[in-house]
């Protein structure tokens, strides 16, 4: 059945007690005829990048004939673990989480094991470690992370820089996973592959654009020309920003020099018009499409045949091959 | 001359008919959900309400302290979040007394804080607990620099998440052992007396030898406390502390109060009434969630009702004398 | 008005009750506290409008929804309760709703002209305030006066003045006479409530006695006298006109004052002092300074200078709570703002002193409490509902009765009295008078504050006489002997 | 009798102090800001804060009435972002007047239902405003889909980022000149002394004749419009609608409005202050970014720096008792 562990490895004999319970319910499920009921754990909807994944879901349930339940937790860890028990209450068939914290998840993923529903995540990972070492049954990740966004921030900003170099960095919402996570791994990147590469500010902006302006024009007051060689945002929204605030500041020395992360169409535009000099791509869409696939999969076929971790790609996208890539939104 | 005196008609006060109101709302609320959503129903279902709610639950009675007295404590929410930055480390390396103690101090002594520079320095409450809210929130950010402290252990997941004694869970079980200690001391101790009067008028109680000093910083170190050993929940809950933790839970928690019926003009209202309050809100999510309400409507309904239960409310109290 | 009925909940405050008011005449309407005098009157000026019967306006047939609706109909009404935007000036107040403006669009306030029309039209009045203060920097006479002129300046053809006087000294007790006589001769008609018995004579041509709701009786004033009235309001033959004798035994002095200063001018380098069983009254004109030297005393007000003793040993009094610890308490001249404690029931603010009497522990022993407010209740002959009435929902006399027998739960050594008798009934004015008598015989220190002079001369031991924050003069009237003018002399002399 | 009236000593009302006592820090910091920082003071970060805090600064109006006539407008932030939606089509394909007349329109709409819905329901605006925040940003995530609106013309932008004249930013100009406008509408018009009534006692207003619905009504009208602007002037500088435009700024503004001396009460208060706070609130983001303070401690600093200002404001005027 699905739901059962594919870790034979370390099956104990509670493991195959809940293989077989499983195969009876998975049986009930589908002698009713039902469509399949899927949880989906989002961390905020009001993030373009996760209501364009979770489109990616929804767009696709009809074709399944699955049904979605998807939720908002709105950034608050507690919401989503209340979401994540109704899901349970509920009777999904198979959850889908993108935890709002790294670790936050793992003790209602247990109860999520326990009631044999098969969980996976996307784009955000369970925990740090292997979900195995800590415990938990996972069917799959699907997707990349935000550390590795982060180091792919580093890269271009290598790549702009060269060696040397300083650089402001505009973080999101203080404290959420994506903020922390990926300037964990631009920083990471940075001291191995350049060190002499440094970040000689960092202000949040809350992902709101207008603040972005803000805290550019401090940033441009603060750093006259040539003390800064290129500004990174954490999301899309604050890079425009960004690239407002230098525009109006007439700072053109740092027109090409913004680096964001995200791809949606106005970054793009910005990127070819040599605005910005780059940003990550993550086709939310896509991704979220591949997810609800997997699901399905899972819920048909069993979990046998799938990936431990179904990465997808995070392309760098610049002034040079802008031309190649379609906006992610 | 003066007979009538004993006429004594045993009129319930407006608050008690407020709170009366409600408890109807929610029982139909309830009932309404058990007919149209059978997953409702369910035991586990309600116990699951019961337990994510007690989050908001304990911190209620503090903020209805509070607003009894006539305050607000904007800092509810960021002193949860630091009683859990602080109880975590205290969690892993000393065990749970060291954790309680220390969440559950730190959060008292803010309340304390709050207290004394509302009435000793006489800065207005908002002021004060709106500063108080950076200021917490910034010390969480200090000490945890963004990145989640881990390593509450496992086992303490009982508190949180956990049911004991077969089936009873003990987040819930703790919100209303809380709420009858609340119940009694504000019914049954002077203090709690002598908090309504500070709430009706507090230039009438200070007249009266009521210290008024002592009763409202009392409060706000008891709002202080209850929120804290709500982050301390949430804490056991997800066994990690971050630095977004319980953001925006003081605005929820107010609602809460009032849809229980406590007056924000203080001096009106029963702390076991917020319980009725806070139910009616987590009930509002649950059922959208059960309902399937696309999450992009959930903001919009979820304002509509509790506009609407209040409405009700005032609708069906307010023929004007 | 015919037939109005008034019910709050199942309780009938109105029963039936017929009233007419004659043009240009002047109708008083007394009765005992909690008789529905201030309920008729408000459902006159559309506060309440759930009521049956109706209301007649020369003849038509009239709803008000609000006041202002009401303020429409030509109807003014000067409330009890001391109802003004405290944050804003005398002149806005008065003008408050029907302000001067210009301009077509955007109604411009004429500000100036409004301050220079309102302080003609007080100099007019006689009232000495100046228009451009802040009310609520005003003492509660001087807010009543405002009332007064703000009702006056609405030039409405129907005046209500609910206890006008209730806070004024005879000095502008005389100055509202005035204007009303001078009301009377424009045609005004006007409605007059009023607890002193003697102005009700003074200014009505008829009279309108009510109890427990229902109208007794309407009157020609010439043809009854005030001892008719009060059987008719009280139901009873009752004796009010009497003064108290005590046996003196004080010689042992219990509070003493020295060299009080206070912040300000209004308390200037007072001292006195008041004996075990001695009525100690202090006279003198509205703004004086008694207000803010007993505040002083009971440590609601700071004190720059001066010492306080209770029974001859130094006492450092810094808050009301410290005072009321060592037994010495406060009836308060406001009763809105700081006797009562809104939205409590009348039971709770009995006891709020008491609580540390009746707490082990500090668990409350509502056994206890609760005999004791009920006994209280039954001492001052308090009516209500129960212990359980909302505190504000009582007539003001009787609330004024649960702001003194709060203090008499505690049996405090020194009690300190500002205006105790405000908005009393006579009937009930006459108990309070015996009440006083007998805390003083069982051995309670009495200062009492009071613009009554009869109150004063018939009550105390000692009258002092404070004139702009020190006392100039003090008379001996144990033998009750002190007679108005002189008392009189002292305060304006 | 009446030489009183000469003596006149022109004594400044308790809030005009306050809205002294806060200029002056204002300066203070400036003048310690422009020490040690010679950044500071160039003539571009000077109109920066301007402009930077012109949203807040013209959201400040509208809060600011609606706290004189004694409530709070919670849901200030979410009208902000309502606002935007709403304007940002009509803005592409209509034009200036349609999307300005849209956008204010509907933040005067929701103000009008606010106030509707706490004065004829007689639901506290507690609840109404928070339950309006919930309607309101529900509204924004049902017609975004979470996903933000482009297409507000590019020359929009001299509103919201842009500079006239030379060097005047657009936004602070229309900042001062909202201030200006209802600075003379609330001292010099009856519906303004109204406002200060209403707020200083509802009731004795209401018994003098004041029609108090209407002027509250109209005061939560006025905070949906100056939202509703403050949404627009956030709409024409980032030239899209983003589903959590705004999001928490009544809190900010909130504060503005009380540091700038504006009684939580009621009331009392110049309206022309809450520059002078939202200035203060600015100064300190600004000092802190400049001096490269961590965001981290960001939170902090400023939530002290708050609670600072204004308890120097009181002990200053305790001591005058
Ligand atoms: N809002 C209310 N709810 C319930 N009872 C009320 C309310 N207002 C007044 N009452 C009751 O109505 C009765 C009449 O009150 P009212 O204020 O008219 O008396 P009054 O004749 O003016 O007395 P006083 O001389 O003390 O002012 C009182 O018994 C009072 O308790
Ligand atoms: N809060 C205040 N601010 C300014 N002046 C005040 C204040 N309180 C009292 N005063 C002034 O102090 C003086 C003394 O007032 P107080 O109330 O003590 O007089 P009083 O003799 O009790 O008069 P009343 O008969 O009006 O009660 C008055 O001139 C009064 O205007
Ligand atoms: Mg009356
Ligand atoms: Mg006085």
């Amino acid at each position: 059945g699905c739901g059962s562990s594919r870790t034979e490895n370390e099956g104990t004999q509670e493991d195959t007690a809940k293989e077989t319970e499983n195969t009876d319910s998975k049986e009930n499920t589908v002698s009713e005829g039902d469509s399949f009921l899927i949880g989906v754990a989002s961390p905020n909807n009001k993030v373009p990048y996760f209501s364009k994944l979770v489109e990616g879901m929804t767009d696709l349930q009809e074709e399944l004939n699955v049904e979605l339940d998807v939720q908002d937790a709105q950034d608050d860890t507690n919401t989503q673990i209340n979401q994540i028990q109704t899901f349970i209450a509920e009777g999904c068939d198979l959850i889908i989480m993108m935890p709002v914290q790294l670790e936050s998840l793992i003790p209602i993923a247990m109860e999520c094991n326990e009631a044999e529903i098969p969980i996976m995540t996307v784009d955000r990972k369970l925990s740090a470690s292997d979900p195995k070492d800590v415990g938990v049954d996972l069917i799959t990740h699907v997707g990349c992370d935000d550390v590795e966004g982060g180091r792919k921030q580093g890269e271009l900003v290598h790549q702009l820089l060269g060696d040397e170099g300083s650089i402001a960095l505009i973080q999101g919402t203080l404290g959420a996973s994506s903020q922390v996570l990926r300037q964990q791994g631009l920083e990471e990147y940075l001291s191995e592959n350049a060190p002499g590469i440094e970040i000689v500010a960092a202000q949040n902006s809350d992902q709101d654009q207008s603040q972005a302006i803000t805290v550019t024009q401090n940033f441009l007051t603060r750093f006259a020309k040539g003390e800064i060689d290129a500004i990174v945002a954490q999301d899309p929204y604050s890079a425009l920003g960004a690239v407002d605030a230098i525009k109006s500041a007439s700072r053109d020395e740092l027109l090409g020099t913004v680096i964001g992360y995200d791809l949606p169409s106005e970054v793009l535009d910005s990127i070819k018009a040599k605005d910005m000099y780059g940003s990550t791509l993550q086709a939310p869409y896509d991704m979220g499409a591949l997810t609800l696939q997997v699901a399905y999969q899972c819920l048909t076929e069993g979990s046998e045949e799938i990936e431990a971790n179904t990465y997808t790609e995070i392309p760098v996208v610049y002034i040079e091959n802008a031309r190649e890539y379609d906006p992610a939104w | 001359m003066r007979e009538s005196i004993a006429i004594s008609s045993k009129k319930l006060k407006s608050s008690d008919k407020k709170a009366i109101t409600m408890l109807l709302i929610m029982i139909v609320m309830i009932v309404i959900s058990m007919i149209i959503s059978p997953t409702f129903r369910s035991t586990t279902n309600l116990l699951n309400i019961l337990n994510q709610n007690a989050i908001y639950g304990v911190m209620a009675f503090g903020m209805g302290v509070c607003i009894l007295t006539g305050a607000i404590d904007l800092s509810a929410g960021s002193v949860a979040a630091l009683a859990g930055v602080v109880a975590t480390p205290l969690f892993r390396d000393y065990g749970l007394a060291a954790g309680l103690i220390g969440g559950l101090g730190i959060g008292a002594l803010i309340g304390l804080v709050n207290g004394v520079l509302v009435m000793k320095v006489k800065v207005t409450y908002f002021v004060t607990t709106l500063g108080m809210m950076s200021v917490a929130r910034g010390a969480v950010f200090i000490i945890t620099n963004g990145i989640p402290i881990q390593g509450v252990p496992r086992e303490y997941n009982v508190i949180g998440m956990g049911k004991i004694a077969g089936s009873i869970p003990t987040a819930a079980l703790i919100w209303f052992l809380c709420g009858i200690a609340m119940y009694l001391i504000l019914k049954f101790t002077r203090f709690g007396q002598q908090i309504y009067a500070v709430g009706g008028s507090e230039r009438a109680a200070w007249l009266s030898g009521v210290n008024t000093d002592r009763i409202r910083i009392a409060a706000f170190t008891i709002c202080g406390f209850f929120s804290a050993l709500g982050g301390l929940l949430l804490n056991t809950r997800v066994l990690m502390a971050t630095s977004d933790a319980a953001d925006g839970y003081e605005l929820t928690v107010i609602a809460a109060c009032i849809i229980g019926g406590i007056s924000m003009d203080g001096g009106e209202g029963n702390i076991l009434s917020t319980i009725v309050g806070t139910i009616i809100m987590g009930l509002i999510l649950n059922m959208l969630q059960l309902l399937g309400i696309s999450s992009f409507w959930t903001d919009a309904v979820t304002g509509a009702i509790i506009i609407g239960a209040v409405a009700i409310d005032s609708l069906s109290s307010k023929k004007r004398e | 008005m015919k037939h109005i009925t008034k019910k709050f909940g199942s309780v009938r405050v109105l029963d039936q009750v017929n009233f007419d008011l004659r043009a240009g005449k002047t109708h008083a309407l007394v009765g005992a506290n909690g008789a529905g005098k201030s309920t008729l009157m408000k459902i006159i000026d559309g506060i309440y409008v759930g009521y049956e019967g109706e209301v007649l306006i020369r003849g038509k047939k009239v709803k008000f929804k609000d006041p202002m609706d009401a303020q429409s109909a030509g109807i003014a009404m000067i409330h009890q309760e001391l109802d003004l935007v405290v944050n804003l000036d005398v002149a806005s107040n008065i003008y408050m709703g029907r302000e001067m403006t210009s301009g077509r669009i955007g109604h411009i306030l004429k500000r100036k002209e409004m301050q220079k029309e309102t302080q003609k039209f007080l100099d007019n009045l006689g009232f000495d305030l100046r228009a451009d203060e802040i009310t609520g920097d005003l003492s509660p006479a001087q807010q009543q006066l405002v009332l007064i002129a703000r009702c006056v300046a609405m030039d409405a053809s129907i005046i209500i003045m609910d206890e006008p006087t209730s806070s004024l000294s005879f000095k502008e007790t005389e100055e509202l006479f005035r204007v009303i006589d001078r009301l009377k001769k424009l045609g005004k008609s006007i409605i007059y409530i009023s607890h002193f018995l003697e102005e009700v004579f003074r200014v009505s041509d008829r009279i309108t006695v009510l109890r427990d709701g229902q109208k007794i009786n309407t009157l020609n004033s010439e043809e009854c006298s005030v001892q008719r009235i009060v059987d008719l309001m009280v139901g009873e033959n009752k004796n009010i006109e009497k003064k108290f004798y005590r046996n003196m035994i004080f010689g042992q002095t219990v509070l003493e004052v020295k060299n009080y200063t206070g912040y300000g001018t209004a308390v200037q380098n007072i001292s006195f002092a008041v004996g075990k069983g001695e009525v100690v009254g202090i006279a003198g004109v509205v703004g004086s300074g008694r207000t803010e030297l007993v505040r002083t005393i009971f440590g609601a007000d700071r004190k720059r200078e001066g010492e306080l003793l209770l029974h001859g040993s130094k006492i450092s009094v810094k808050s009301p709570a410290e005072a009321v610890r060592l037994g010495i308490v406060l009836v308060p001249e406001d009763r809105k703002a700081e006797g009562i404690i809104r939205k409590r029931s009348v039971g709770d603010n009995l006891v709020v002193a008491a609580y540390k009497l009746c707490s082990k522990l500090g668990i409350i022993q509502y056994e206890k409490l609760r005999q004791r407010a009920a006994n209280m209740m039954d001492y001052m002959h308090v009516v209500a509902r129960g212990q359980e009435q909302e505190i504000e929902t009582l007539s003001g006399g009787n609330q004024q009765k649960i702001v003194i027998g709060k203090w008499l739960t505690i049996s405090p050594e020194v009690l300190i009295m500002d205006q105790p008798t405000r908005g009393i009934d006579v009937g009930a004015k006459d108990e309070i008078y015996e009440l006083i008598n007998q805390l003083a015989e069982e051995g309670t220190a009495i200062l009492l504050i009071s613009d009554e002079l009869e109150e004063l001369i018939n009550l105390s031991d000692r009258i002092l006489v404070m004139k702009k924050g020190q006392f100039v003069e003090e008379f001996d009237n144990s033998k009750r002997s002190v007679v108005k003018t002189q008392l009189l002399e002292a305060m304006v002399g």
